[in-house]
């Protein structure tokens, strides 16, 4: 390729990669594979802030007492071998879709907590918690713990 | 009478002398300097090193952040058997996580002003600062760690670099000491190898004399192997170790290959068209060794890739033949053959 | 600071004598005793480990109040000693403690220092995810590649049983 | 036409591509860049032995559906397929350092670190951590391989050239599409109502999110709660590193400090909200701390005249300056 070539191959790769990152950076929040959103840390988050996780109702068959939140439940009833950030990535997409009710997605996701579990059966929900960001970082405290599906393992379908 | 021995005295000297010269001319012939004196004159030579020191700094800068990431792992080491080294002396009077935060940061701050400041000696004292005070720490919990040695003494090393990077000064001679200093560090790479591959022959003579399995027995790759691995826990197993524990004649080659390029590393250093080459076979036998037995080096590997991949002793003309004839051994070997047939041919 | 290029040379010459023999020394001079800081011999994997090996060794043979029918050696030991993987994890990372445990515990026993070995055993039993556990301090002998492919010892050596205890 | 052709020279004025066409001209620089390009193989062969280092431990992951170009790892298992593909990007990027100087070894090298990409993508989300480096691999493949002959023809040396500088003006622009998708969602979120960019707890609400959500802590979070102003100033500072980020690939007096800044801000975000993105770094060193286009005696004066925003000021009075007289 001569030189001129070159620069303006090079010049509209830049272009392309620019427009395709901020493209899918809006579309489809960053999900495609080899392009890098653009919009990573961009947004300031709200104050008060979501998030999901699960809650365990009944573990190995006995009801539990007081139902555990997954940060406390990892290390008891999870194959914690596998790193806390899957967790939480498979968790936040479960809950996304359910949310924005699209719950036919979440099949592969809910079948991959559920192989996780060291024991079953397993009644569990996926919960969506609002906090306050700051509030929360210093004492943990919620502003409201919504429930928003139950699953049990021993349900067939899913 | 007296004459006599003064001409006694006189033979025993030159046999002495004899003796001297003989052991001088082996040293030379096996080290020769010569072959990279010649090339510190050279300007393509010096412009390459040059080149290749910043990114030695450069790379401190990720190792340095990379640490930290381990910080956590070294908090729990544990206080209990924190016994800090001299590096560290000051750490008895501060408290222990303080103490680690610090040489952290130090060792952080430090590459970044070594990266900037690289051409200047304090910017490079500095840095060796900062890994000598991380090594330290490393090294204060009761074990003692070796992996990152090389980085400390290579660091030394380079403080000891000539001020020759603006374009005004490049005198012969500071050119030479550059390259000298630099010559050093390779020399102390290879060194390190040697000792490896000295104690592997001494111990095989050893072993073979008390007819024990040694480096030269079919299995002794696979007993390594299978000694290493029964220590670890079942999980954890070696991607090609079980292959040659079944199969052990698939690691004798290996293992001798090992131990001759080991063992012939420092005479490496005497010969600039083989540094390419043997960089490569001591990354070959780092990632074998990972893979067979799990034992696991890397940090040598920055020092063979920025040092000798891409060597600035190696002469870019130099020819294949020119490369085979420097071999340890074999290019002894070639260089009596063709002796003989032109004896022969006479 | 200028130094001339010839005693630069001489220096780093010097330099690169001086830790060969100093790596030489330690070698053979502090070789069992603490390594040295800075300086290192390289002597790894020096010697070819020998066919017939013997260590001390622990065998589990009651876990949980169940009995195991073929007692299992502490390396094999995971899913019976260990819960969870990240515990046996966190165990065998300090492995080398615990086997410095037993090579210190198994003497003892055979000297019979009664003080030594309860310091000890407290040492291991801590390491322990649950009790109570019924262990033997052996010295076992085997080749290492029959060892590592079908767990055969040639010689069990035992040495004492013990049941671990929350201390 | 010619309205295009007079957008395109504003833009290129604006941009500088005029100086481009200069600065890739230069022999020193031609032979720097040649002595600079190995490295970058030198660290992709450290990664690839990082990396090769998880086979001690592969747990299997929650989710594994294996991206196209790792399509072969449908038919095997998730501890084969991953052997497999970390032993071949360890040896395609010993290949790559040894062959840098053949394209046929820079490809190879290439493909290896495109299948430990794709492996890294495959576990149900996408991961961009590595994206960069694949790019830049892709990138240098284009380089045209004159190496051993010492003196070049000046046109084979700028194609060099603008090959290289093609590598470190898409490493910034990764950082300016940063900065400016974040002045877009600040003014998107500015005329909404929410809290956004420019607010003085901004970066703090940055913080305690990211914190939250991945329920960690970091060694100044603790005083950025506290001040928040103390996390808002480095935040503008970033800012404006980040948006012009692009524009600095045109002014190469400015790589340096810009890469500098670009290494303190990778250290600013692991301190301050624990976010670690090392992998950048080495590509920062590699590219811009030694870009072969600085001039190593380059001055304070040029270096601040260059600066984007303060260039521009300059210019304006200068030119002020020149009707005035």
């Amino acid at each position: 390729m001569p030189y001129n070539a070159l620069k303006i191959f090079l010049l509209s790769l830049f272009i392309v990669y620019f427009f395709a990152g901020f493209y899918v950076s809006k579309t489809i929040r960053g999900e495609k594979y080899l392009i890098f959103p653009a919009f990573l840390f961009t947004q300031v988050p709200p104050q008060i802030g979501t998030e999901y996780t699960v809650r365990i109702l009944e573990y190995g068959g006995k009801e539990l007492d007081h139902p555990i939140l997954f940060p406390d439940a990892y290390k008891l009833y999870f194959d914690n071998s596998i790193a806390l950030p899957h967790y939480n990535s498979v968790i936040r997409r479960i809950g996304m879709n359910i949310w924005q009710g699209q719950s036919g997605e979440i099949g592969q996701y809910i079948e991959a907590l559920e192989r996780s579990f060291l024991s079953k059966p397993v009644v569990y929900e996926i919960v969506r918690v609002k906090f306050d960001t700051i509030e929360y970082w210093r004492t943990g405290k919620t502003i409201e713990e919504k429930s928003i599906a139950t699953f049990n393992t021993e349900d067939a379908g899913l | 009478m007296i004459k006599h021995t003064t001409q006694n005295q006189k033979n025993y000297l030159t046999r002495f002398e004899f003796i001297l010269q003989g052991i001088a001319r082996l040293i030379s012939k096996s080290f020769p300097f010569r072959n990279i004196s010649k090339i510190m004159r050279e300007n393509y030579a010096f412009e390459k090193a040059r080149t290749i020191v910043p990114f030695f700094y450069y790379f401190m800068v990720i190792v340095a952040l990379y640490r930290i990431l381990d910080l956590s792992n070294i908090v729990n080491e544990g206080q209990r058997i924190f016994a800090p080294r001299w590096p560290i002396f000051w750490a008895d009077y501060l408290h222990y996580l303080t103490v680690i935060d610090i040489v952290h940061v130090f060792f952080i701050l430090a590459t970044l002003t070594g990266a900037f400041f690289y051409r200047h000696r304090a910017g490079r004292f500095i840095v060796f600062l900062g890994i000598l005070e991380y090594h330290a720490l490393r090294n204060s919990f009761g074990v003692t760690y070796h992996n990152w040695d090389i980085w400390v003494w290579i660091a030394l090393l380079f403080i000891f670099l000539p001020d020759a990077w603006g374009s005004a000064h490049k005198s012969p001679r500071e050119r030479k000491r550059f390259l000298l200093i630099f010559w050093g560090a390779q020399a102390f790479v290879l060194l390190m190898y040697s000792m490896s591959g000295m104690w592997k022959i001494i111990a095989a003579v050893g072993q073979y004399l008390n007819g024990e399995a040694s480096a030269v027995s079919f299995d002794a790759f696979s007993l390594h192997i299978s000694t290493q691995l029964n220590i670890l826990p079942e999980t954890m197993t070696s991607m090609l170790g079980p292959l040659i524990i079944n199969y052990p004649l698939l690691g004798w080659l290996p293992l001798i290959a090992i131990i001759y390029l080991q063992s012939f590393s420092f005479f490496i250093a005497f010969r600039p068209s083989l540094h390419s080459i043997w960089a490569l076979g001591l990354i070959l036998f780092h990632v074998g060794a990972y893979l067979t037995i799990g034992a696991e080096f890397f940090q040598h590997i920055p020092f063979l890739l920025f040092l000798f991949l891409d060597s600035p002793f190696r002469d870019p003309r130099a020819s294949w033949r020119q490369t085979i004839a420097d071999l340890p051994i074999f290019g002894w070997i070639l260089g009596y053959l063709p002796k003989r047939n032109i004896t022969n041919a006479v | 600071m200028s130094l001339s290029h010839s005693l630069l040379e001489k220096l780093i010459v010097l330099f690169l004598v001086s830790y060969f023999v100093v790596g030489v020394y330690a070698h053979f001079y502090i070789i069992n005793q603490e390594e040295v800081y800075l300086l290192y011999s390289w002597d790894l994997y020096t010697k070819v480990p020998p066919r017939i090996q013997t260590e001390f060794a622990i065998l589990i043979h009651e876990f949980e109040g169940k009995r195991l029918e073929n007692p299992i050696i502490f390396e094999r030991a995971r899913g019976v000693l260990y819960s969870s993987l990240t515990e046996y994890r966190h165990a065998t990372y300090n492995k080398t403690n615990i086997q410095n445990i037993v090579r210190l515990l198994a003497p003892s026993i055979l000297q019979d220092k009664t003080r030594e070995i309860e310091r000890l055993r407290m040492e291991l039993e801590k390491t322990f995810l649950s009790h109570p556990v019924v262990y033997e301090v052996v010295e076992v002998t085997f080749n290492p590649i029959e060892r590592w492919k079908n767990g055969r010892f040639i010689n069990i050596n035992r040495l004492g049983i013990f049941t671990s205890q929350v201390f | 036409m010619n309205r295009i052709r007079a957008v395109s020279k504003l833009i290129s004025g604006r941009l500088g591509l005029g100086d481009l066409d200069g600065f890739v001209q230069e022999d020193k620089a031609y032979e720097r860049a040649k002595s600079i390009v190995p490295f970058f193989y030198y660290f992709l062969l450290f990664i690839a032995l990082l990396q090769l280092l998880q086979l001690r431990h592969l747990a299997e992951p929650l989710i594994f559906a294996p991206r196209w170009p790792i399509f072969w790892a449908d038919y095997m298992s998730f501890h084969a397929a991953t052997t497999v593909i970390l032993v071949f990007f360890a040896f395609s990027a010993l290949t790559g350092a040894y062959f840098c100087r053949n394209r046929f070894g820079r490809i190879i090298a290439f493909l290896g670190f495109l299948q430990f990409h794709a492996l890294q993508a495959s576990f149900g989300g996408p991961n961009h951590q590595w994206d960069l480096w694949l790019w830049v691999a892709l990138i240098l493949i284009f380089l045209p391989d004159i190496w051993e002959k010492t003196k070049q023809s000046s046109r084979e040396g700028k194609k060099f050239l603008i090959v290289f500088w093609g590598a470190q003006a898409f490493l910034l622009l990764t950082y300016s599409m940063s900065g400016i998708g974040k002045l877009l969602h600040a003014a998107l979120q500015y005329f909404q109502g929410e809290a956004h960019l420019f607010m003085f707890n901004s970066a703090a609400f940055h913080v305690y999110s990211w914190l939250n959500a991945m329920q960690a802590t970091s060694l100044l979070g603790q005083l950025i709660m506290e001040h928040p102003l103390l996390g808002w100033f480095p935040f503008m500072f970033i800012l404006y590193v980040q948006v012009f980020a692009f524009l600095v690939a045109f002014r190469p007096s400015l790589h340096r400090v810009w890469a500098l800044a670009l290494v303190l801000f990778h250290m600013g975000t692991y301190f301050g909200m624990n976010a670690e993105f090392f992998y950048q770094v080495p590509l920062l060193f590699i590219f811009l701390f030694a870009s072969p286009f600085h001039e190593p005696g380059t001055s304070w004066r040029k270096m601040i005249s260059d600066l984007p925003l303060v260039s521009c000021l300059l210019r304006r009075l200068h030119s002020k300056h020149v009707t005035v007289t």
